[in-house]
């Protein structure tokens, strides 16, 4: 069970939160302007590391507030967390 | 038919149903309270300060704590906090007046909550067979507020300088379940259930 | 290959059985295949058997990072059925589970595929509605479905707990009777072995470090063994599959989950079915040692761990307390995880890719093993043709970006 | 029966607390103190039970986790406990048990014959086997499985209560033997908060049977002044009976703690999270491999000690050691000084030094040197013991009388938790067994289980190990000395997996590596032989370790076994992954509390109570308990639908709604920020107006529905379903702190605060009226899909002027602690006009005549707006979520499904929902099916049934008959019609 390091409400366990995925990933400014091949590659495609990840949860039963997670997907070990905007705090 | 309140509280059928084992031997004791106010504060930009300031209230407490007495502001997120006001007492005008200066946002959440308030020494050794943070004096000590999880219901948790006290707010729905697991969960300690007629913060 | 029979079982135990041969060689990659497989689970090794023999290709040979049957082969709950939502994944599932009706006798390995049906509950009147929908699909698409209610399943099972007044009353459930279970493991040696008598070379730890391309079209794999030559290259890495894909410069519609179970002390016979319940969620039979073997829900986070969150385990223990609550005083003896390769729809991703003679089998996620034989069957038609068969045509990856998702999410049935 | 095998005096037992109790309905006595085997020992019971495969019989070889073959049933009935280690069953007054094999008894079993079928019976056998035809498996499986299994499982439900516990610690400390006790006294002394676990009633582990000295006092004493002490700290917890079987991510740790005394709860879970975890779990002692190694009297020589000085009994007369290392002495020097004879110490080591067997000697126990046991006979126990020397000649040289073989082949850390947490395994060769490598978590071994077994030394390290642990999470040590014990002198351990193969009978005898699951040596050889050569090939094909020791007996054995059929080292082979848990553990102990009433958290509304008054019964929605129906006397499901419906559009009908999302958004961004969640043109919204609103994912399908209403230029009051309101303010607030952090917009949830009562029919404005509503309420001064704050009844309300029956409607939206007074207001107030209160089911009838949808009902994952006939309110001038998706080709291919109405041909049958549609009568499968029936009812304003789904092309098939054939092969013709069966101009809402 993880514990995770909250920006603002410092370590939770995981069932406080929700997991969003892939971090990093933005929303075509112009949707329009891309091939159906290029709006499935941000739909769906992920990168799905095996290793160092960035991800994104949300402390759903806590502040509410979506943050970044450096997290390896193999030893599950948590490296930092950030304020969406923010600066890195480990935990 | 008779005249019925006009106020029903989520806990009327649940203490109705109840019969308070604990009396005398009771190590946790759960206080039911009626009757206050609860507003959500959100604050846009960066200085909460002076925005709390404009408004006649306190300095916004710190991240995971609350401060008051009678009226009583809990921090729930960076740009988020809760004011529970005792019915009766003067709201702030901006309350009133339903127009709260900028950046400030409110919303009246009266009658979606339920405070309760556990007394004893069975009362944190209760709540650690729902809740997974760590609820020791040491950390978790007077003035701290967190929203958490309590019997997997969504709930904001208060601690105090006497460290056999501790607040709940839970959320009207919830209300009946977390009283329900408080009960079972309690029996062991003999646990016993009133209401109290008004809520002070302080009290 | 030496065939296995009760009469051999006691010509060898009067030599006390000195005289067992290997149930497959311990191959060397050669320099060059004709086409490989990378992936030694069931999947892969099932590719390969039917590419040996129904499309006569025998100078091919199955890559294994571990040893085979190592990942979500040795690791599931090994419930086999058909009964799915949408015909597209209904007929793939329904071709594997004729296949697994076979199996035994075409290998010549008892895989113990045992045919004890299963039960799908419905807990609310949304899910009931579901799998009336779903029932009705299946017998049309001449899968074997019904909907029981509560009283019969009672009936069927009395130690599950139909009690209106439960948080999740039962109200009713789908029942395929030739839905079952099989022995995990000895999928993975039965083809195996039955592969190799065809002269495929099973290679173990072997692990794939790069694919080389030329000109959009698969040349060869680096290895930790060495380079090996083919033109055609299958990628059935489950949980990995994402990781291998990458090597091809692939980027897939996945994400790998932990998916965690356990099994209980070994019990005298006291459950002969398989139940599956979604809103309380776990799924469990009872194995032919006597124990219960249960599954989790999936973790929410991606994790190549082979380990998930403990919580998980506590809801699926309240769960089968719930449905069957004489398993309070059980004891679960041995947890563990696997890593599922989840897709946006929940269907599997078989097919062509933009490189050439680069086929893909991956995206099972919860659901793999019950496919294992229809899988294989239809993946080696993709590789020997160089084009899908019809039955897993719409399981492409171009589906992502036409839109032609086949969304067994919306669906009820647990796709595991 | 007396217990003749207890010793007059000595061990821990409390001689003053006789107990009875039954073993295979023998009454048997025994003392507070005693496990269950102890007492069987002592009573002289030596078949205890029967092994899986080959029906041999069994007896007790060990005095812990790792015990193979004492497997019991305690209780009967819903006390029922299948499977529990003799070993670690604490004994009390009226216990009931019983052998979990042998039929007709323990003592005679007539599965028997199969050890005679051995050779058939071998390693995989089944996969060579009952493949003749298709079901041929299926039937045979029949016989199989009634011959498997262990104990019986409970029949009803359980009596016991169990409940999780949360815990936090500075450092988490596991065992209290000499190096867990030792770690817990100096995190202590350092001030870290301490968490000690022991799984035994009593804190020492081995120390329990220790007769060394520590700190020049008696161990026992020793032992007893660590207790005190830490039970006076105030920062720190010490749990007996406590097990911790699992160590998960981030230094969580299950433990489960069983036998609790102190309240109604038998077994409860803890859930630790540990800044530091100090494992002191021990080691436990390897058996070792010849020929009828199984025969009931051969024990582990460690068990043979813990039973003479912990339980005062000693398990036989004649005693044979067999041992490859010293610490075999040890269980001589017990046996003769318990009174016992010793026939001979076998060591198969030639050059045999160091104090205790030095001891043994001095006490007059003849040493074997350079010699093993070459077998066991016996029937149904131990008679003799076979000797040859170690250097195999493959001659027996002399036999042994002996009724016990205390064996040791040295010992294997407890490793388990190590490698739970992630951690590798490292072999040393000296003293040949399997250490903890670096950790990779916040942990440390100590002890035993990190391959320290002199006294001395596991008391340094523990002591060590507490201070790091502490000095880690920032406390300073304080300068206490580690306890010491008198320096010991031991010779080297002899590896030693197997005896020389002998000629004769004993060459066809077994030899077992896994007792409980009769895996043998000549299994090893045959796996190896078919080519399973991985150690995870081999433990599968011969099921080494899979039994419910989890292989703490033979797994080391057999690796190196393995090791040696392949010409191999044991690293080379490997080592298995340890998974969770430890030990067995109870469904029900890690199922916790939250069963039955606490299985999952209940939400109710504010009008619950009324419902609950007024015999509703009630729909699970999510969370939610919604009233389904209001039956009055006699009424069922149809009947009293039919009359909601009809009362409803005749008059004027009342709902509960609380359970719909409700979401406050404002800031000066908040209509851009709906603009790009809604398909529809926020901006034309008006303030006061209200607007349906349809929210898609972004693979452009639909998410979630619901009205919205503009109270302000920059506030709006949005509604969700009732089981999408979490996801779709979640989903709200990842946008906007994901995507859009500049839009300045605040979200807050309503749902608990405001309460809705649906008010719909022709007199819900009469009703209004009737409460004092105190704004004007004329279709011109309040129109349809508008919204005003009001005062009803002197409370302030908002009402809201839309519906989802198509009537003349109003929404009350009030505080939620009023909502029941205005309920029952509302329900006064209707009184003159008979208003009937409808449940859920009824307001799907009244939205189905309206052609509604219900996301969830009528759209799965695969449904566009598009699909639904939802152009007109798909804004062409902006972008929004989920658009750009609908431009994919599958989205815009001619022939996707439509929403469309169906009626029955004959005008009677309501179809079944979930029907599948159909062309044509010939149904040979596979048939192509063209859509299904999502929402089906009997209409009884209407007087005839309708149907409402998705079918494709639906929109140009209107008219066309087609087949519906539901889920149990009935067949309704139907005709494809338009989804409005009801008011469809829409006059009645507006009115």
């Amino acid at each position: 069970m993880l514990l995770i390091e909250c920006p603002w409400c410092g370590p939770r366990d995981e069932s406080e939160f929700a997991y969003g995925g892939e971090a990093d990933i933005s929303r075509p400014i112009d949707p329009d302007a891309l091939s159906d091949a290029e709006w499935a590659d941000y739909l769906f495609m992920r990168s799905n590391r095996k290793g160092e990840n960035r991800e994104i949860w949300n402390h759903q039963h806590g502040c509410r507030r979506w943050f970044v997670v450096e997290r390896d997907t193999v030893s599950y070990a948590i490296r930092a967390t950030f304020p969406m905007d923010g600066e890195g705090r480990s935990p | 038919m008779p005249e019925r309140p006009r106020d029903t509280h989520a806990l009327d059928a649940f203490m109705k149903g109840f019969s308070a084992t604990g009396g005398g031997s009771a190590e946790a004791r759960v206080l039911v309270h009626q009757g206050f106010s609860v507003h959500n504060l959100r604050l846009r930009g960066q200085d909460h300060a002076q925005a709390f300031a404009r408004c006649g209230l306190p300095a916004p407490p710190a991240n995971n704590e609350w401060a008051g007495d009678d009226e009583t502001l809990y921090w729930l997120g960076p740009d988020e906090w809760l004011l529970v006001c005792p019915e009766g007492m003067a709201t702030p005008d901006f309350i009133a007046s339903g127009a709260p200066p900028e950046p400030m946002t409110v919303n009246d959440l009266t009658g979606g909550w339920v405070m309760l308030t556990l007394s004893g020494p069975g009362a944190r050794p209760l709540l650690e067979r729902g809740c997974t943070i760590d609820l020791n004096p040491a950390v978790m000590g007077e003035g701290h507020c967190a929203q958490t999880l309590l019997a997997k219901s969504p709930v904001l948790l208060a601690t105090h300088a006497d460290p056999e006290r501790v607040t709940l707010l839970v959320r009207r729905s919830f209300a009946e379940y977390v009283a329900l697991w408080l009960a079972h969960t309690g029996e062991p300690c003999h646990i016993a259930f009133a209401f109290q007629a008004r809520h002070a913060a302080g009290s | 290959m030496e065939k296995y029979s009760a009469l051999k079982l006691i010509r060898h135990a009067l030599g006390s059985n000195r005289k067992w041969p290997r149930a497959w060689r311990k191959a060397e990659p050669a320099a060059r295949y004709d086409a490989v497989v990378v992936g030694g689970g069931g999947h892969g090794l099932a590719t390969a058997y039917y590419l040996a023999s129904r499309h006569g290709m025998r100078n091919i040979a199955v890559l294994e990072k571990g040893w085979i049957g190592s990942g979500n082969t040795g690791r599931n709950t090994t419930i086999v059925r058909s009964n799915y939502l949408w015909t597209e994944a209904s007929l793939l599932y329904e071709k594997s589970l004729q296949l697994w009706e076979g199996l035994s006798r075409e290998l010549n390995y008892n895989v113990m595929f045992s045919q004890r049906g299963v039960y799908n509950l419905g807990h609310t009147l949304q899910e009931m509605r579901d799998i009336e929908r779903r029932v009705a699909a299946n017998r049309l698409n001449g899968i074997d479905a019904e909907v029981v209610a509560a009283e019969q399943i009672k009936a069927a099972i009395p130690i599950i707990n139909t009690s209106r007044h439960a948080r999740y009353p039962i109200l009713g459930a789908s029942l395929q009777r030739r839905a079952g279970v099989a022995r995990h493991d000895a999928v993975a040696w039965a083809f195996a072995r039955a592969a190799d008598a065809l002269g495929v070379d099973i290679i173990e730890q072997c692990e794939v470090r790069g694919i080389d391309c030329q000109g959009g079209r698969v040349v060869g794999l680096q290895t930790s063994r060495g380079p090996i030559a083919t033109g055609r290259v299958g990628l059935v890495a489950a949980g990995h599959a994402s990781v291998v894909a990458a090597m091809a410069g692939l980027r897939l519609p996945l994400e790998s989950h932990p998916l965690q179970a356990f099994v209980s002390e070994p019990l005298r016979p006291l459950l002969d079915t398989v139940v599956m319940s979604n809103a309380v969620h776990g799924y469990v039979s009872q194995s032919d040692k006597g124990e219960l073997v249960i599954g989790a829900g999936i973790d929410a986070y991606n994790g190549y761990g082979q380990r998930g969150s403990f919580h998980t385990i506590e809801h699926a223990m309240q769960a089968m307390v719930e449905l069957f609550p004489c398993f309070s005083r059980v004891r679960m003896l041995r947890l563990w995880g696997g890593i599922v390769d989840v897709s946006p729809d929940a269907c599997p991703i078989i097919g062509t890719t933009p490189v050439r003679g680069l086929y893909l089998n991956c995206g099972w996620g919860t659901g793999g093993f019950k496919a294992t034989p229809g899988s294989g069957w239809v993946l080696a038609h993709t590789m020997a043709h160089d084009a899908p068969h019809e039955l897993n045509a719409p399981f492409g990856l171009d589906r992502f970006s036409t839109g032609a998702l086949i969304d067994e999410h919306g669906a009820a049935a647990v796709a595991h | 029966m007396s217990q003749a095998f207890r010793l007059p005096v000595g061990g821990r037992i409390r001689r003053d607390e006789p107990l009875e109790f039954t073993f295979n309905g023998r009454t048997l006595s025994g003392f507070a103190g005693d496990t269950l085997a102890s007492a069987l020992l002592a009573n002289g019971c030596r078949v205890v039970g029967r092994s899986f495969k080959y029906h041999r019989p069994r007896g007790i070889m060990a005095a812990g986790a790792e015990e193979p073959n004492a497997i019991v049933q305690v209780g009967r009935g819903q006390h029922a406990e299948p499977n529990l280690k003799a070993t670690q069953v604490e004994l009390q007054a009226g216990l009931e048990a019983r052998s979990v094999r042998g039929w007709p008894s323990v003592n005679f079993d007539l599965g028997r014959i199969n050890d005679r079928l051995g050779g058939v019976l071998a390693a995989g056998f089944y996969y060579k086997t009952f493949m003749s035809s298709a079901g041929s498996w299926h039937r045979s499986e029949r016989f199989i499985r009634r011959a498997a299994g262990l104990g019986w499982a409970p029949t009803g439900s359980d009596p016991d209560r169990y409940e999780s516990r949360n815990a936090h610690c500075d450092v988490l400390v596991v065992g209290a033997g000499p190096a867990g006790l030792s770690a817990a006294r100096s995190a202590a002394l350092a001030g870290a908060r301490v968490l000690l676990v022991d799984d035994q009633p009593e804190l020492g582990g081995a120390l329990l049977a220790c007769r060394d000295t520590i700190d020049r006092m008696p161990a026992k004493d020793w032992l007893a002044a660590q207790a005190a002490f830490l039970e006076a700290q105030p920062r720190v917890r010490v749990l007996r009976r406590c097990t911790a079987f699992g160590y998960h991510d981030h230094n969580f740790l299950s433990l489960v703690q069983h036998d609790l005394t102190d309240h109604a709860v038998v077994q409860r879970l803890w859930r630790v999270r540990a800044k530091q975890v100090v494992l002191a779990q021990g080691a436990f002692e390897r058996s070792l491999v010849f020929p009828n190694n199984d025969l009931p009297g051969v024990m582990l020589a460690s068990a043979v000690s813990t039973y003479i000085r912990r339980y005062a009994v000693r398990p036989g007369c004649q005693l044979v050691v067999f041992t490859n290392n010293d610490s075999g002495y040890q269980a001589a020097i017990d046996w003769l000084e318990a009174g016992g004879q010793v026939e001979a110490i076998v060591d198969c080591r030639d050059d045999v030094r160091g104090d205790l067997p030095r001891t043994a000697q001095s006490m007059g126990a003849r040493i074997l040197t350079g010699t093993v046991v070459a077998g066991a006979r016996g029937r149904s126990g131990l008679r003799s013991v076979e000797v040859a020397p170690a250097a195999g000649s493959g001659v027996a040289r002399q036999k042994l009388q002996c009724d016990v073989l205390a064996m040791s082949g040295g010992w294997n850390p407890a490793v388990h938790l190590h490698s739970q947490s992630g951690g590798r395994n490292q072999w040393q060769p000296e003293p040949a067994c399997f250490t903890p490598g670096n950790p990779v978590q916040a942990a440390v071994s100590a002890g035993a289980c990190n391959g320290v077994f002199g006294l001395r030394e596991c008391l340094a390290q523990g002591h060590q190990a507490g201070q790091e642990a502490a000095r880690r999470w920032g406390f300073e040590p304080a300068f206490d000395e580690a306890s010491e014990a008198p320096a010991m002198q031991s010779g080297a351990l002899m590896p030693l997996w197997r005896v020389p193969e002998m000629r004769g009978r004993l060459a066809a005898s077994k030899q077992f590596i896994d007792y409980q699951n009769d895996t043998t040596l000549s299994d090893l050889r045959l796996a190896l032989r078919e080519g399973f050569e991985h150690i995870e090939h081999i433990k599968r094909y011969t099921a080494l370790g899979f039994g419910t020791d989890q292989g703490k007996m033979g797994n080391i054995n057999g690796m190196a076994l393995v090791a040696e059929g392949l010409g191999k080292t044991i690293p080379e082979v490997g080592t298995t992954t340890f998974r969770p848990p430890f030990t067995p553990v109870r469904f029900g102990a890690c199922a916790g509390g939250d069963v039955g009433d606490l299985y999952e958290p209940v939400r109710k509304t504010p009008l619950h109570e009324w419902q609950v008054e007024n015999g509703a019964p009630f729909e699970v929605v999510g969370q939610w308990l919604r009233a389904h129906y209001y039956p009055h006397e006699g009424e069922d499901l149809e009947t009293a639908v039919c009359r909601e419906c009809l009362a409803t559009r005749a008059s004027v009908g009342i709902m509960d709604a609380s359970t719909l999302g409700k979401i406050d958004v404002s800031g000066p961004d908040a209509e851009t920020f709906l603009e790009r969640l809604y398909t529809h043109d926020i901006a034309r919204m008006s303030v006061g107006r209200c607007a349906y609103g349809v929210m898609l994912g972004e693979d452009g399908m639909v998410m979630d529905d619901g009205v919205m209403a503009r109270l302000g230029p920059e506030r709006f009051y949005v509604t969700t379903t009732t089981g999408g309101a979490a996801n779709v303010l979640s989903w709200m607030e990842l946008w906007l702190q994901t995507e859009w952090p500049d839009l300045q917009v605040r979200l807050t949830s309503l749902t608990e605060t405001w309460s809705t009562i649906a008010l719909a029919g022709p007199n819900s404005r009469q009703v209004l009226r009737a409460m004092g509503c105190d704004v004007d309420l004329e279709p011109e001064a309040f129109p349809f899909m508008t919204t005003r704050t009001a005062r009803l009844e002197n409370e302030p309300v908002r009402l809201f002027r839309i519906s989802f029956s198509g009537e003349l409607a109003y929404e009350i939206n009030v505080r939620s602690d009023r909502a029941d007074f205005m309920w029952r207001r509302a329900m006064a107030a209707g009184a003159a006009f008979g208003i009937t209160p409808y449940g859920t089911e009824t307001m799907h009838v009244l939205r189905a005549e309206k052609g509604f949808i219900i996301v969830g009902q009528d759209t799965d994952g695969s449904v566009t707006p598009v699909d639904l006939g939802m152009n007109w309110m798909m804004s062409k001038s902006k972008d929004y979520i989920g658009r750009r998706s609908l431009a994919r080709p599958d989205c815009v291919r001619p022939g996707r499904k439509q929403w469309v109405g169906f009626r029955s041909l004959d005008d009677r049958t309501v179809v079944r929902e979930g029907s599948q549609l159909v062309q044509g009568d010939t149904l040979e499968p596979p048939v192509p099916l063209l859509g299904h029936v999502s929402s089906s009812y009997f209409s009884a304003c209407l007087g005839y049934p309708i149907a409402l789904g998705l079918l494709n092309d639906g929109k140009r098939r209107h008219g066309e008959e087609l087949l519906a054939v539901d889920a149990g092969g009935g067949r309704t013709r139907v005709r494809v019609v338009a989804p409005v069966f009801y008011d469809p101009e829409g006059e009645r809402q507006h009115a």
